[in-house]
């Protein structure tokens, strides 16, 4: 059984590799620029030699545009998650471990955002702060630093109530130290997956939002961008709206299969 | 007379990361219909694969390799499944070990019970009702018609426990497995389960497989006792018989570590020192769920220095909460708390000065939580080394392997984590983190409750060990009346958030004393042949939300006087021989016993 | 006690509804103060001349400080003071038949040029059967298969079922869609490619909603379904599960009587965040359809800077979000006999 | 704008042209109507007749995928295509520009212009009636104009009108302490009501496109009764009624009996909104969920092309994309650079990938060879080395980095700047593009230092030129100011000998090829796709709909 679901995760994980050799090696990759626009390829713009899979509305290399997509994919989404834990953990940390006022502020102030239907919430932000990387980070912390909190916050809550806990105070340690040298290392269990899950979410979030028109400013390689522009391309060169798509998929189910495996391991 | 039950060779394997680990070896068993057989052993000895192995119920992983299990002419591992449906809850019960979650949450009790007639009997539904709520009476479950529609989460511990008990004998089954039957229960609450059980298989003549990792409790309710160490009995005899001439080492360890009344170990030969805690008036209370739980009022306390003071009481009656203010972890209410001198009362660690943290330390209940599973087991005692201790010459490794080496344990294991440790050595960790300040005071809350008996003899006598070697002064705190009388100086009796009794140990024992000392005594499993003390205690704790008003062992006190006590708090009155009893029965008529 | 605990847990999440739409309505309009979208310049078009821009910026107050703005839509939104800008000297046409003053008004659209209760309700409408029609698929399709799963963890069936619930949850919306109408729309022709719900053309209601309902359910069983299958297996680890086979019970009774409903407490209130995941869940489906709907409307609001209609879509959202809340809790205060007391 | 016809009264002149051979016969047609005549003479003086209609199908509900917006106030409808097209179905202009550009009256019988081109008599059509029988009379039109004309109401067609029907008032101070002031009327009887069918217009300087004004998307004649608001029931003239509104998703009107016009012979229109996504559009148009678009976007074509039972119109328009710089900003103040920006182009190439073949090259003039005054100008050609080469003498020989602005709609846009900016990165220009949304951009469209804008069809050249490249006029966006430029255009206005003043532009459009201020790479080709049952359809280039025109084929 464990061996089935291991070998689950290590699918999942071989997606993820893949996809960060192909962006650690884009620039030395005989690839075209992922800018570069082929006039010959325009009226032919399925996979061809030049342009194994094809190019874009635009004429631009779509495998070129992936590998450098994935580079912004992989940089943001892991960048808006760990700056989303930072947010979050510190939030947990501190309502957890305190309790009383800080929490109850923390929490209320938490369940407003957590109320916001996801969505709606990017793209309200997005669509009033303006889509760009930086504020995509800024979204990801804003929606998630939350969720985070909350979990944090309750496995601190049940950390903190334990005998360990006790000891440290009883030997003078800060509560900083409390709550980073004590707590921090025992919530890493558990978080695992969920961080295996949110970059997993977040790679739909910002294919979501380059979908709906909120993604990077043109012309960087973005995803979901690729798939909506090609959108209307559908019925005649259905690839080039469908490798885009699969990308993210496969991107995402490898985050997935891999929070699913850490979650089922002992 | 044929056996009922007869294990053959017995082979059970659990499948595991590498490869499979032998749970039993090759176990043989003989049972003889009515017979009751009990089974000892610590903690992952295979009692309970036994039992499980019994009704071929091996969780995931499990897996009966050989051997032959016979009742009543069939062999179960042969049995097909309807044959073992028959078996299981109508020939052969199991009463589980912790009711609470072996119980449906979400079923009332009279559904769970009634299911067993309607499976076995086929009874109709009336029929059924009927006799699940005559299986209550029997277990003289209060109010049986109203427990019928509860759920299991609003009956106490010992009542689920009697609700399981009667769920197994609802099918009037041939054999009656008993999973720790006692585990988690109070002591006075525990007594009252086994004598129900005594009661129940003399009545029904229904044999029983009981099993424990308490010698005591096994020897209460069977005739023949098996010693289990590793999956294979080792000594197997009629109890009477264990008892006096134990034949296996293992067996004669048990019977050493097993507390007893009145054998009490030599006392502290020091002189009594000055008194160092002395604690008046002291309160505290909590908001749990909308009400306000009194954990402490008008505590009193007085320790001289080097002395082992034992707080001893059950679940709830406030001894940890003490223990918390003390430490410092949580601040009392009203009251005065004088440590060398000074009042701590109202002053939690922030606010004492670090000599007063390092003064007072403290060893937990649970030895799973009081290590940080992420750290090395050394990493709490240099941090409390340099946080605590006084400087010194020596590096502090050095001072690391001598505080390793005053518990007993290599100077290696500092680099272990907490899972590769078993419970006595996480304790002796803690314990070893508790004096790395050296400290004036040590608090041992429960410290040894959770350990199997033979590593909590060694933790008592490290534990003692520090107290005569270092002059720390010990604040022992335990529900087991017996372990404290045993090791402890003074002992002070709790009951509901109050002082019952307090005084010097030895006096406990004789007359006159406070009722509940008396019953919590009686409960202690006495050795096979011992006269049996009949005082049993009506009832479970008061919510601790709503107290009486009077005295709050009122109603539950078998010597209860009416009115008075329910409306009036008790006096305190003061024995010849310097001990204090809070009751309103005159100190002559508690003599009476 | 339980009857008045499941009291106090109503009005403390009533309480909390209010504080909720307070602090996220203000938050709300804070977010639009770094809108880069000039309403008046939308309203007016690309090539009218400034001050025409700067006369309607006057007139719509939208060059007040932001606190009295916001003060001002909830005096209005409370029914306390009238619309301004329903003032006919403004000539902006802008009239409600409700009247200027009542509860509820959420104030004018400044995108769809029309009362924002006239606009948002036969959307909300719209999306409302959207979600109750996916829900409909949800509900059965994941705990069916988490059920099945969770029934023997790790066997085939389970990893069958626990790869394609990661697989379909790994698919997002927007590719969902596009993959669907590339099969069902272009290249079979079963289905039409967009869902306006106007029948004219010969596509009856119901073949329009199948894709978007498929869309939101597939994407969204997949996740449920593993949590059904979690909760499954959680359970069937119970000790009290063990009590009921040792009873004698057959599987089969022990998994109907004893395992679903305790194992559906964790997976009820999981389904009932789905209501709230749906409502944003919408925004994308229904750009791909076309359908005319909340999630769209939404969307466009927000691009084009309608603080009125963004306020009020946020506000109802949150209130679904924590209605629904509520209901799960009192769900969980039925399903779980320990929430009672 | 044509200020005057050399002394001659006009239609001589227009004949004597025609006659030299000097304009071409549609180019007669144009001007001919223009100044008075009507479309059956003019037609029978070019020696054409009007074609006759075939029989068309009557009944039908035909479905049209648009958006549907707001279309309460008809004075003050910003989008032309979207929220005029459903209103024209029901109320109507005083005249029509057709999809050749040839202006006929509509709810005019016909009009006369004096010959100073300053004095506008209209003749309302007899017979026309608002669908609750009363008569369409002078006193009408009046209120719509005199409405349309006043700032409180803020209609377009203001803008229009500005140049010689109004004049502009002190109005007290700003709050910024300026004089403010205010655009009123220019003359008490500038709209004069001659008798019940009669209207005249009085301006203060010449004007030769007051028909074509007067079918500006907001100049539709409502009636006075309904106070300026449209909606379901609302009157008109026109050859349907407004059953159903519902902003978002579905605008439907249904015939009327007894129009006064041709048809209709449809029996009912429904507009229905298929949002912003451009793949809706194409799903569902193969899914025969709508008969046709009214807007297209290019990157619709290949899908739509693709399918067989639809019908592909086209136009030709004016309609382009100008990346502008601002004249006094750093480095576009030299006019090497500027060069050098438009070296560095291959229009047709941009042209391609942006239109998808759906449109013509640019030659940086702004002129189109569609409009009538166009002059003949050498084609324009990439030249890398030389743009190197001018970039290096201006001070960048390593070129430079910028920003270039542009509106998030229409799409097309950000395709041509991703090409462009591509194509310059040959010569070193390393050009980002910042996307603002549409109401952003529009704000600072005159004041961001390199911009993307689009420009939307005229029927003339001088009007572009006039409106962007004269200095200090408000839509000046890029702070051009050539005295010598603004003399020539001039010239060009007042010129209606077409050879001389295609001379004059020829220049004009030199000079901005030479020194100008942007790259204009494009000329658009509207086009849309329509079900093969559509019949009557013709592809206007402002994307207009007339209902009463078309008809569906049963089945």
């Amino acid at each position: 059984m464990r061996v089935g679901r291991s070998g689950v995760a290590f699918v999942g994980l071989a997606l993820i590799l893949l996809w960060v050799v192909l962006a650690l090696a884009a620039p030395w990759l005989p690839l075209p620029s992922p800018t570069a626009q082929d006039y010959a390829a325009f009226a032919h713009p399925g996979p061809s030699a030049q342009h194994w899979l094809g190019v874009d509305p635009l004429g631009r290399d779509t495998l070129a545009r992936l590998v450098w997509g994935a580079r912004v994919v992989l940089l943001l989404a892991p960048l808006s998650v760990l700056a989303a834990y930072a947010v979050g953990c510190t939030l947990g940390l501190l309502a957890g471990y305190y309790g009383g006022w800080t929490d109850a502020l923390i929490s209320r102030a938490s369940d407003v955002i957590l109320s916001f239907p996801v969505v709606v919430l990017y793209v309200i932000l997005i669509a009033n702060i303006g889509p760009s990387a930086f504020n995509i980070v800024i979204a990801v912390v804003l929606a998630a630093a939350p969720g985070v909190g909350r979990i944090v916050r309750g496995l601190a809550r049940r950390l903190a109530a334990q005998d360990f806990i006790a000891a440290a105070r009883l030997r003078r340690e800060s509560g900083l130290y409390i709550m980073v040298v004590e707590i921090l290392p025992n919530c890493r269990g558990p978080l695992l997956t969920d961080v295996c899950i949110r970059l997993g979410y977040t790679t739909i979030m910002i294919g979501t939002l380059g979908f709906l028109g909120l993604g990077l400013p043109p012309p960087s390689p973005d995803w979901g961008g690729m798939v909506q522009q090609a959108g209307p391309m559908l019925t005649v060169y259905p690839a080039m709206a469908l490798i885009p798509a699969g990308a993210i998929i496969s991107l995402v189910l490898g985050f997935n299969l891999l929070a699913d495996g850490l979650s089922e391991a002992p | 007379m044929t056996a009922l039950l007869a294990i053959r060779d017995l082979r059970v394997e659990y499948a595991s990361a590498r490869r499979p680990v032998l749970a039993l070896p090759g176990f043989s068993l003989d049972l003889a219909p009515g017979e009751s057989f009990g089974l000892v052993g610590e903690s992952g000895c295979g009692k309970s694969t036994l039992l499980l192995a019994i009704l071929r119920h091996l969780g995931p992983g499990g897996r009966i390799t050989g051997g032959a299990i016979v009742f009543e002419g069939q062999d179960l591992l042969t049995a097909d499944a309807a044959a073992l449906r028959r078996v299981r809850g109508g020939r052969i019960a199991l009463v589980p070990q912790e009711p609470a979650s072996a119980l449906n949450p979400s079923m009332t009790i009279g559904r769970q019970l009634m299911e067993v007639p309607m499976q076995h009997q086929r009874v109709g539904r009336a029929e059924a009702r009927e006799r699940a709520e005559q299986a209550l009476a029997d277990v003289r479950l209060p109010d049986p018609r109203g427990a019928m529609a509860r759920f299991a989460h609003q009956l106490s511990g010992g009542q689920q426990q009697r609700v399981a008990i009667a769920m197994a004998l609802l099918a009037r089954p041939a054999l009656l497995l008993l999973d720790e039957p006692t585990s988690g229960l109070d002591v006075t609450v525990a007594a009252a389960v086994l004598d129900l059980l005594t009661a129940l298989s003399e009545t029904y003549r229904t044999a029983m497989i009981a099993i424990s990792h308490d010698l005591a409790v096994v020897a209460r309710l069977c005739a023949r006792i098996g010693v289990m160490q590793a999956g294979e009995m080792v000594e197997e005899a009629l109890a009477a018989t264990l008892f006096a001439a134990p034949r296996h080492v293992y067996t004669q360890a048990l019977l050493a570590a097993m507390p007893r009344l009145g054998g009490a170990a030599p006392r502290t030969e020091a002189p009594p020192g000055e008194t160092l805690l002395d604690v008046a008036g002291l309160s505290k209370s909590y908001t749990v769920g909308g009400g306000r739980v009194r954990a402490l009022e008008d505590f009193a306390l007085r320790a001289r220095r080097g002395a082992m003071v034992a707080i001893v009481g059950e679940s709830g009656c406030g001894k940890s909460s003490f223990a918390r203010v003390l430490a410092g972890l949580q601040a009392a209410d009203t009251g005065a708390m004088r440590f060398a001198g000074r009042d701590l009362a109202g002053r939690t660690l922030a606010a004492r000065s670090p000599r007063e943290v390092a003064a007072i330390q403290m060893v937990f209940q649970n030895p799973e939580t009081t290590l940080n599973p992420a750290h090395t087991v050394g990493q709490p005692i240099l941090r409390a080394l340099r946080k605590l201790a006084a400087p010194a010459p020596l590096p502090l490794a050095a001072r690391l392997a001598a505080l390793l080496e005053m518990v007993r344990l290599p100077a290696a294991i500092g680099r272990a984590l907490p899972r590769q440790l078993s419970g006595g050595q996480k304790q002796r960790i803690a314990i070893a983190r508790a004096c790395a300040g050296a400290p004036d005071l040590l608090i041992a809350d429960e410290a040894v409750s959770a350990l199997d008996a033979s590593v909590q003899a060694t933790v008592v006598d490290l534990l003692r060990h520090i107290q005569r070697a270092r002059g720390t002064t010990i604040l022992f705190i335990s529900h087991d009346l017996a372990l404290v009388q045993a090791i402890a100086d003074e002992v002070v009796v709790m009951y509901g958030g109050r002082v019952m009794q307090s005084g010097p140990a030895a006096r406990l024992l004789a007359p006159p004393q406070h009722p509940y000392t008396a019953a919590l005594l009686a409960a202690v499993p006495p050795p096979p042949g011992a006269p049996r003390a009949a005082i049993r205690l009506r009832g479970e704790p008061s919510d601790p939300r709503h107290p009486p008003a009077g005295c709050r062992f009122a109603p539950r006190c078998p010597r209860h006087l009416g009115k008075l006590c329910d409306d009036t708090p008790p006096p305190v009155q003061v024995t010849a021989d310097g001990g204090r009893i809070a009751c309103h029965i005159p100190l002559p008529e508690l003599a009476l016993g | 006690m339980p009857a008045g605990s499941l009291l106090a847990l109503l009005a403390r999440r009533v309480a909390s509804l209010g504080l909720t739409l307070l602090a996220a309505s203000f938050l709300v309009f804070m977010l639009t103060q770094f809108s880069p979208a000039n309403v008046a310049r939308e309203t007016l078009g690309a090539y009218a001349l400034p001050e025409q821009v700067r006369a309607l910026t006057r007139s719509l107050r939208l060059d007040d400080p932001i606190l009295l703005r916001y003060a001002r839509w909830g005096g209005v939104l409370l029914g306390l003071k009238a619309d301004p800008l329903q003032d006919p000297r403004l000539g902006l046409h802008f009239t409600d038949p409700r009247g200027a003053r009542y509860f509820g008004n959420f104030g004018y659209s400044t995108l769809f040029r029309a009362p924002v209760a006239d606009v948002l309700w036969s959307r909300l409408a719209n999306t409302a059967l959207l979600g109750a029609l996916a829900l409909a698929v949800i509900v059965p399709l994941s705990l069916a298969l988490g059920i099945l799963a969770g029934l023997r963890p790790g066997g085939l069936l389970d990893r069958l079922i626990s790869v394609s619930a990661i697989a379909m949850t790994s698919v997002p919306e927007f590719a969902l869609g596009v993959i669907l109408v590339a099969i069902f729309s272009v290249a079979l022709r079963w289905l039409p490619g967009t869902s306006p719900l106007t029948t004219g053309a010969g596509w009856p209601l119901a073949s329009q909603l199948v894709l978007p309902v498929a869309v939101l359910a597939i994407y969204d069983s997949g996740y449920v379904a593993r949590m059904v299958r979690v909760a499954m297996i959680e359970v069937l680890g119970q000790p009290y599960i063990r009590t009921a086979t040792l009873k004698g019970l057959s599987r089969r009774q022990v998994i109907l009587r004893h395992a679903l409903r305790n194992a559906m407490i964790m997976p009820f209130t999981v389904l009932m965040l789905q209501i709230n995941w749906l409502i944003g869940g919408v925004v994308v489906t229904e750009l791909v359809f076309a359908y005319p709907g909340f999630g769209r409307m939404l969307l466009q609001a927000s691009l084009f800077g309608d603080v009125a209609l963004i306020e009020a879509a946020t506000l109802i959202a949150l209130s679904i979000a924590i209605l629904t809340q509520l209901l799960s809790d009192i769900g969980y205060w039925l399903l779980d006999p320990k929430a009672r007391g | 704008m044509l200020a005057e016809f050399g002394g001659e009264p006009p239609l001589a002149s227009l004949r004597r042209q025609l006659a030299e051979g000097r304009i071409g016969r549609r180019e007669f047609l144009r001007y001919a109507v223009l100044v008075g005549l009507a479309v059956p003479e003019a037609l029978a003086e070019i020696g054409a007749a009007g074609t006759a209609r075939a029989a068309l199908p009557q009944g039908g509900t035909l479905r049209l995928g648009t958006r549907v917006k707001d279309i309460k106030n008809p004075h003050t409808y910003s989008w032309g295509a979207y929220d005029s097209n459903v209103c024209r179905q029901v109320c109507e202009y005083l005249t029509l520009t057709d999809h050749d550009n040839v202006t006929h009256p509509w709810l005019l019988e016909r009009w006369q212009v004096s010959d100073d081109l300053q004095t506008w008599t209209l003749a309302l059509r007899p017979g026309v009636k608002w669908h609750n029988g009363e008569d369409f009379t002078a006193d009408q039109v009046i209120w719509n104009l005199r409405r349309l004309t006043d700032p409180a109401v803020g209609s377009s067609f203001l803008g229009l009108v500005k140049g010689y029907l109004m004049r502009e008032v002190p109005d007290g101070t700003g709050a910024d302490g300026k004089p403010r002031t205010r655009l009123v009327l220019w003359d008490a009887q500038a709209i004069e009501r001659v008798d019940a069918h009669t209207v005249r217009l009085h301006c203060h300087s010449p004007q030769v496109a007051v028909p074509e004004h007067l079918f500006h998307y907001p100049a539709l004649m409502l009636y006075p009764g309904d106070n300026g608001v449209f909606g379901p029931g609302a009157q008109g003239t026109g050859a349907f009624t407004l059953t159903d509104f519902e902003a978002g998703k579905l605008a439907r009107v249904r015939a009327v009996k007894n129009y006064w016009g041709e048809g209709p012979q449809l029996e009912a229109i429904e507009f229905i909104d298929l949002g912003d996504d451009v793949s809706a559009g194409i799903s569902a148009l193969a899914s025969r969920q709508v008969h046709g678009l009214v807007d297209t976007d290019p990157m619709q074509y290949p899908a739509l092309h693709q399918i067989p039972f639809l019908q592909f119109y086209q136009v030709s328009t004016a309609e382009t994309a100008v990346l502008r710089v601002k004249l006094d900003a750093k480095p576009f103040d030299d006019a090497r650079v500027r060069q050098a920006m438009r070296l560095g182009l291959d229009n047709t190439e941009i042209m391609q990938v942006a239109l998808r073949g759906l449109g013509t090259a640019g030659q940086n003039v702004h002129v189109a060879p569609v409009q009538p005054d166009y002059g003949r100008v050498p084609a324009v050609r990439r030249d890398v080395a030389q743009a190197k080469q001018l970039l290096a003498d201006a001070g960048y020989p390593t070129g430079f980095e910028t920003t270039l602005y542009l509106p998030a709609s229409p799409g097309w846009l950000a395709a041509a700047c991703q090409a462009a900016v591509e194509q310059w990165q040959e010569i070193g220009l390393r050009v980002k593009l910042s996307v603002m949304p549409g109401a952003a951009y529009w704000d600072v469209w005159t004041k961001v230092p390199f911009g993307c804008t689009l420009w939307y069809h005229r029927p003339l050249g001088v009007m572009v030129l006039g409106l962007a490249y004269r200095a200090g006029v408000p839509w000046n966006e890029t702070g051009y100011a050539n005295p010598a430029f603004d003399r020539l255009l001039a010239e060009a206005e007042g010129t209606l000998d077409a050879a001389r003043r295609s001379a004059v532009m020829a220049e004009l459009e030199a000079m901005l090829q030479a020194d100008g201020p942007m790259v204009q790479p494009l000329w658009r080709t509207l086009f849309t796709f329509m079900d093969h049952a559509v019949q009557g359809f013709t592809m206007h280039p402002s994307q207009y709909v007339f209902g009463n025109q078309l008809a569906l084929l049963a089945g």
